[in-house]
């Protein structure tokens, strides 16, 4: 049983990781960020039985941390995009070489 | 300072505020550094526009005969301040110094006196303190050094006298003081290391004092590179000693190495090359020796401090001071012997063609540098250590010499603003009417560097040819080496074939640089000659004192067993073989390893012959410089003789002699020196060097390509980086090696 | 372990059920005749203004985004509350910390004039 | 003081540097945004010397910390906490300094900035001394997400913007790995107690399950992300460029020392069982780094940029003291980041002075002819460049020399090798500026003129600078305080498997 959910969790690890390398908007690769931490939440939840009820509290501070992370991010989003009028990365190309 | 933990079990002698000695120029250098910070605010933005007005006499020398009119100028104190204190502190360690020496004296054969002031580095087992090692060795190199470097730093005051940078140069002269004299008495190799690293930033600070010119900027940065091989070979020698006696201290090593380490096996041999690598570097050597004519667009008395009477000779101290692993690796040592000998008559021959003044002098002192270590090589440490001091004061006189000239030259071109170089030798002629101290002290040295007796040069070079004569005959211990097969007796004829000719054309080359800088007709110009002027009292009484040490200088060691040397024996100061005997402590343990492993070494024996024939040397290059060249006939810079004038006489003198001279003389030696320069130089070494360069620049740039600022790129590398972590963190390779 | 979420199924279930009903009874019954008017989108009742892929205005972003922040302290205190009485007094203090850290954000944004629309 | 962990009481013992300095920031924070009615500029470094002073005390809470024992909590109490504290502190404090006359010319002296600062070295404390890897999560995201915003600090610039966008974006997916590392190990283990984990790893390198191993992994990846080790650190150019050059200083050295003691402790002392496997994937993240960021620096226009990737090659050279896992390393290490903290926050602190307004000069022609016209602030730069090569006569010689002995003491011979050979490309790019500075003449004779560095900055890069020749002359006294301060972290390894083999 464990296996499907640390199966699941990896599958949707690795969907995030694809789609922030493939995405181009800002802000559906921060989401692509926010799904792979919450495989890592599933993957604690599942383990949590075996390893230790700690495993449901960290998930706690997980969430917590991505809801600062994800202040922080559409903060930085908004303030570039008042520059740019854009939130497509490959126009953030100033800084290269 | 100075009440650090004595401990060293020294009959009877206490070192006297030792500690002080190398306090000194350390506060002079933080009285004219704050000097030089302060004079700053009086005048304007240096001029960046000074690589402007390029005209010739410029350069080499930025020099400071008369001064664009500046707005502000700064008050009085930060030209006087400068001018007591550094030659002051100086002098004051001198003072020191010679207190130390004659307690030492009077103590008899004392131990090293290890004063102890703090942990420096400790890691693990690596202990190394602050600490200063006084014995023999040391005792002489500082006395040299803040001898010889307070007559200089006196000189400066008058050479430098207009510069703005007044303060700053002194200052950075009393930091290259402090930083020789820890390389000189540091009691382990990583102290030594440091004031080894010291003294070259030190001259580059000085070379770089007028720099201003991209090609001085390219001579700058091959000097440091060529010195970072050196620090390269002298860092890898101290990894493996440590690796192999577990210590860096002197006392420890040497006391440890004849136990712990084969007699000439491969691990003291290599100890000894990569010793001696860092040696070529700093002591200007084959193949690193690119590097010291470059540096002598510095001003001259920073040449004849630093590139004539100490930093470059620390590589031959360093050999010196660990003469006991020299002793045990005879291979190495005849490798710095050949190496030495080679670089002697090699700088000899280059030596020959320069018009430059001091390009002259570099030369001279690469090759007589040479004669130290094929010295040191042979065995020979005090010899070595007595050239180096009797070089060290006519050298010394030389540059300094030149300096004069080269600053009545320059004060004479620039009343007429003539473009013209006034280091040009083509460009003097006839001095010795406008300076005759100069003249005559340079005379003295010229005398003592051509091996004529009973100038110093004779007694130093002498020693070091009946040295290599004995060697030949297979009287030294490093006779009973070898170096790729063939027995040391060889080598030591070659190397002592070597010094001969080297000898030859020192005395040829000197004599060539007196005759058209001093003898003939003046060719400075019509409008020109009357500023010539000699110099002043500042510069013209370290001439003197200097031209006395050069005269005197090899009475300290007067081989009492040794034919027409031991005439001289009556005048010895201190006794026949003084300095043998004042050293033989530091030379000591080497000489047992010697006795110790080599059992068929004999006591040398001293024919007359070769005194003889090094008189004659040494005469004779100089007879035949009086007779070859005419200076008369000498055409100014960039002029073709005027031979049609007198064709007849020319034709049977001068041209004939001058066409003889250039085929037989010149040619092979231009053709071989610029081999050397073309081959070794610019294709090896720069060629190296760019090479290098851009071949990782190359690789930089596809490396840097990666950085395209596309995030999702970004993303992709990191993640191509992670499965490939996680590949291997899971055994994937392990997996994939076992199937 | 397992048989205690059974009635949280059959709620499920039902609300599903029930949503799916109600959905394909609309489209199976309700007639389909579009008009301009009707197919315009939906304003609480008020005409139209302006095309549907206006800018908003930048403050619903910061209101969103003090919201998540405040929203989140819930995930904390939620858990503290129920076992508060397990926790005792060490357990109040923590989240006595916890909201006057809190506080001190709060009242720097009430300061900074982020609570105020204009 | 001797604390077991027992009650809560004695975290906040254990914590009180940190306490301090958050609480301390939280009312900067309001004191900043009280004193809002009276919006002048002279205020502004009020709220500046009052962070500085937040340092300072959460400094001497740290000396009290050196005081107190305790063993069993989710926070370390020992020496290396306590060296670390101190470099990051010192951090901060040269990062405050260089800020001051920073803000003002680019017209964001914002107090925000300075409280931002503050808690991101609460955080890198935090990371510092975690001693339980969700501790250490959450240490590292505060630092992270403070570090995020003062990235983007300069609104009106859009460079500033990207890279806070740039490193954010790559931030956070780096972090997302490093959590999933955690969740593995914690799986695999069943704890996340960094000694526990030791325990319950052992000396199990053969049947370690998988999971453990791509939790290891994982973590690895993560670390390597946060100390910009290569291929890791695509995100530290861009993002070390666009950032303001303060907060770059801050990045290059706090953050980079955070994260460098945290992956220190991690993998050295509670991965110490899987030693073997490893040190070979930090052996190729060291020496790649090493040789591949000195290689692209070699092609570096930009000063600021140059000295980005110089930071990175230094991760590599850091990595050789962890791939040397033993207590000489690990004293190797403190030192050198010592070293390495003051000379790159002095030598950002001469970028920082080398501008005029806000228009920074960072270009390699830019500093032509700096050496004449400005010789006290060339002469520091040269300062920090020669030791940053590792030349002899600075620190940062003596840190490559401590680091060369515990490579070679733990048998590491290539890589010691690899070193050196790094060391000498470095030369080429950093003697490059000195040459440029004393050798290139300035377009004009006043191009350098008034290039007034404030006061602060002065202090900062003087203190840098002096610090930078001391280490090199007197590193006694450090040296001995880095390796007795390491001493308690391997004893328990050495107890258990005899893994430190140095001397």
């Amino acid at each position: 049983m464990l296996t499907y959910y640390l199966g699941l969790s990896a599958i949707l690890f690795s969907i995030g990781v694809a789609g922030v390398i493939v995405r181009r908007n800002a802000i559906i690769m921060f989401m692509c960020i926010e799904l792979m931490l919450n495989a890592v939440n599933l993957s604690f939840i599942a383990l949590s039985p075996y390893a230790g009820i700690e495993g449901q509290v960290f998930v706690f501070f997980v969430i917590a941390v991505a809801a600062a992370e994800a202040a922080v991010g559409l903060a930085i989003i908004i303030a570039l995009f008042r520059h740019v009028e854009s939130v497509d990365v490959r126009n953030f190309s100033l800084l290269r070489w | 300072m100075g009440d650090g933990i004595v401990n060293g079990a020294a009959a009877g002698f206490s070192p006297f505020l030792l500690g002080w000695i190398v306090l000194l120029p350390l506060i002079g250098f933080l009285v004219n550094g704050a000097v030089a910070i302060a004079a700053r605010r009086y005048k304007p933005v240096p001029l960046a526009a000074a690589s402007e007005e390029e005209d010739v006499a410029h350069r080499h020398e930025e020099h400071p005969a008369t001064p664009e009119p500046i707005p502000a100028t700064p008050p009085a104190w930060t030209k006087s301040l400068p001018t007591f204190v550094a030659p002051g502190v100086i002098a004051l360690a001198f003072a020191i110094a010679l207190v130390n020496f004659f307690r030492m004296l009077g103590a008899g054969d004392a131990l090293p006196v290890i004063e102890r002031y703090w942990s420096w580095m400790p890691v693990g087992d690596l202990q190394v303190d602050v600490a200063f090692q006084l014995d023999q060795l040391s005792m002489l190199m500082t006395l040299i050094i803040t001898g010889v470097g307070a007559l200089i730093h006196v000189f400066s005051v008058g050479y430098m006298k207009k510069d703005e940078g007044y303060a700053r140069y002194f200052a950075y002269l009393n930091l290259f003081v402090f930083f020789m004299l820890i390389l000189v008495l540091g009691s382990s190799f990583p102290l030594m290391f440091v004031g080894w690293e010291g003294v070259g930033l030190c001259s580059y600070l000085l070379i770089g004092f007028w720099f201003r010119e991209k090609a001085n900027a390219d001579a700058g940065k091959k000097a440091f590179i060529v010195n970072r091989i050196g620090d390269f070979g002298f860092l890898i020698a101290m990894f493996l000693i440590f690796a192999h006696l577990g210590t860096l201290n002197f006392v420890e090593v040497f006391a440890a190495a004849p136990e712990q380490l084969a007699f000439g096996g491969a691990v003291v041999t290599a100890i000894c090359l990569f010793l001696f690598l860092g040696a070529t570097g700093k002591s200007a050597q084959i193949p690193l020796f690119v590097w010291l004519p470059d540096a002598m667009a510095g001003p001259t008395p920073v040449s004849a401090l630093i590139h004539a009477a100490t930093m470059v000779t620390a590589g031959v101290y360093l050999i010196v001071r660990s003469s006991v692993l020299f002793a045990m690796a005879p291979s190495a040592s005849l490798v710095v012997g050949l190496i030495g000998a080679l670089t002697a008559i090699f700088a000899a021959t280059i030596a020959l063609k320069q018009w430059d003044i001091k390009k002259v002098l570099a030369y001279s002192t690469v090759s007589q540098l040479g004669f130290m270590f094929a010295a040191v090589g042979i065995g020979a440490y005090v010899a070595g250590v007595f050239h180096l001091m009797t070089h060290a004061f006519f050298k010394a006189l030389l540059f300094l010499g030149a300096g004069a000239v080269i600053h009545a030259m320059h004060s004479a071109l620039h009343a007429t603003h003539s473009p013209r170089d006034a280091q040009d030798m083509r460009n003097m002629g006839g001095m010795r009417r406008w300076m005759p101290w100069t003249f005559g002290t340079m005379g003295v040295a010229t005398l003592a560097i051509a091996g004529i007796p009973p100038f110093s040069g004779f007694f130093s070079k002498d020693e070091i040819l009946g040295y290599a004569w004995s060697g030949a005959r297979g009287e030294l211990p490093i006779s009973q080496g070898s170096l790729f097969g063939v027995g040391g007796e060889v080598w030591m004829l070659l190397i002592g074939v070597l010094l001969a000719a080297a000898a030859l054309l020192t005395a040829f080359y000197m004599g060539r640089m007196m005759l058209y800088t001093f003898f003939g007709p003046n060719r400075t110009g019509e409008a020109e000659s009357p500023h010539l002027h000699e110099v002043g009292a500042s510069m013209k009484w370290p001439l003197v004192v200097l031209g006395v040490l050069s005269l005197i200088g090899g009475l300290f060691q007067v081989e009492a067993d040794v034919p027409i040397v031991n005439w001289f024996a009556a005048v010895a100061i201190g006794g026949p073989d003084a300095l043998y005997n004042f050293l033989a402590p530091v030379t000591a343990p080497a000489a047992a390893v010697m006795a110790q492993n080599i059992p068929a070494a004999t006591v040398a024996t001293h024919p007359a012959w070769p005194v003889l024939l090094a008189i004659v040397i040494g005469a004779g290059g100089l007879l035949l410089a009086w007779y070859l060249l005419k200076p008369a006939a000498l055409g100014v810079e960039g002029e073709e003789p005027d031979y049609r004038r007198a064709w007849e006489r020319i034709l049977h003198d001068k041209w004939y002699v001058d066409e003889a001279y250039d085929r037989g003389v010149v040619r092979p030696v231009v053709a071989l020196s610029g081999f050397f320069a073309r081959v070794l130089d610019r294709r090896l070494i720069d060629g190296t060097v760019d090479w290098m360069g851009r071949a990782a620049q190359s690789v930089g740039m596809v490396g840097a390509r990666v950085q395209s600022g596309h995030v999702n790129t970004y993303a992709f590398v990191l993640v191509v980086g992670a499965v490939l972590a996680l590949f291997w963190f899971s055994g994937g390779f392990a997996w994939l090696a076992a199937s | 372990m397992i048989e205690s979420y059974l009635p949280i199924l059959i709620l499920l279930a039902i609300s599903v059920v029930n949503a799916v009903v109600i959905l394909g009874l609309t489209y199976l019954v309700s007639p389909y005749r579009p008009t301009s008017v009707k197919s315009a989108p939906y304003e609480s009742g008020m005409p139209g203004l302006g095309g549907t892929r206006d800018r908003f205005s930048v403050k619903f972003y910061v209101v969103a985004i003090l919201f998540i922040v405040f929203d989140v302290e819930t995930v904390f205190l939620v858990p503290w509350a129920v076992a508060m009485r397990d926790l005792g007094w060490e357990g109040f203090a923590a989240a006595m910390i916890f909201i006057f850290i809190l506080t001190v954000g709060l009242i720097y944004e009430w300061k900074k004039g982020a609570l105020e629309w204009d | 003081m001797e604390l077991d962990f027992q009650t809560s009481v004695d975290y906040f013992w254990a914590l009180l540097p940190e306490i301090v300095l958050s609480l301390w920031a939280m009312g900067v924070l309001l004191a900043d945004v009280f004193q809002k009615g009276s919006r002048s500029e002279a205020s502004r470094p009020a709220i500046a010397w009052l962070a500085l002073a937040g340092i300072a005390a959460a400094a001497v809470a740290n000396v009290w910390l050196m005081t107190v024992t305790g063993t069993g909590g989710m926070i370390a109490v020992d020496g290396f906490r306590i060296f670390a504290n101190f470099i990051l502190l010192l951090a901060a404090a040269l990062a405050i300094l260089v800020s001051m006359g920073y803000l003002d010319r680019h017209a964001m002296n914002r107090g925000e900035f300075y409280v931002l600062l503050m808690f991101a070295v609460v955080g890198m404390m935090i990371l510092a001394s975690a001693q339980d890897l969700i501790l250490l999560f959450v240490g590292l995201e505060l630092m992270s997400v403070a570090i995020y915003v003062l990235v983007g600090f300069n609104r009106r610039d859009p460079r500033s913007g990207e890279a806070a966008l740039k490193y954010f974006l790559l931030g956070a997916f780096a972090s997302a790995f490093l959590l999933y590392g955690i969740a593995l190990v914690f799986g695999a283990t069943g704890t996340t107690d960094l000694a526990l984990l030791a325990e319950t790893i052992g000396t199990g390198v053969q049947d370690a399950p998988l999971l453990l191993m791509m939790g290891v992994g994982l973590l690895a990846v993560g670390f390597a992300f946060k100390v910009a080790a290569m291929p890791f650190h695509v995100w530290t150019p861009d993002a070390y460029d666009g950032a303001p050059t303060p907060i770059t200083a801050l990045m290059a050295t706090g953050v980079k020392a955070a994260a460098f003691a945290a992956l220190l402790r991690v993998f050295a002392v509670s991965f110490g069982g899987l030693h073997e496997t490893w040190v070979v994937a930090f052996w190729w993240l060291a020496a790649l780094t090493m040789i591949g960021a000195n290689l692209v620096a070699l092609t570096q226009g930009s000063v600021k940029r140059m000295l980005a990737y110089s930071s990175i090659a230094h991760a590599g050279y850091v990595l050789v003291a962890v791939v040397a896992a033993n207590a000489v390393g690990a004293a190797a290490f403190l030192f050198y980041l010592l070293v390495y903290t003051l000379m790159t926050a002095g030598a950002f602190g001469i970028v920082i002075a080398n501008a005029r307004g806000d228009r920074e000069r960072v270009s390699l022609e830019d500093y032509a002819g700096l050496g004449w016209q400005q010789p006290v602030m060339a002469a520091a730069f040269a300062i920090f460049l020669l030791s940053l090569a590792g030349f002899p006569l600075t620190g940062g010689f003596i840190g490559k020399l401590y680091i060369l002995r515990a490579a070679l003491a733990a048998d590491q011979v290539p890589l010691a090798v690899i070193l050196v050979m790094a060391s000498l490309i470095s030369y080429f790019y950093y003697l490059r500026v000195v040459i440029v500075m004393y050798m290139r003449p300035a377009p004009a004779a006043d191009t350098h003129a008034g290039l007034t560095a404030s006061r602060p900055l002065q202090v900062a890069v003087g203190v840098a600078a002096i610090g930078v020749i001391l280490l090199f002359f007197a590193p006694a006294m450090v040296l001995d305080a880095a390796q007795g301060s390491v001493a308690g972290l391997f004893i328990a390894q050495e107890a258990l498997f005899g893994l430190s083999r140095g001397p």
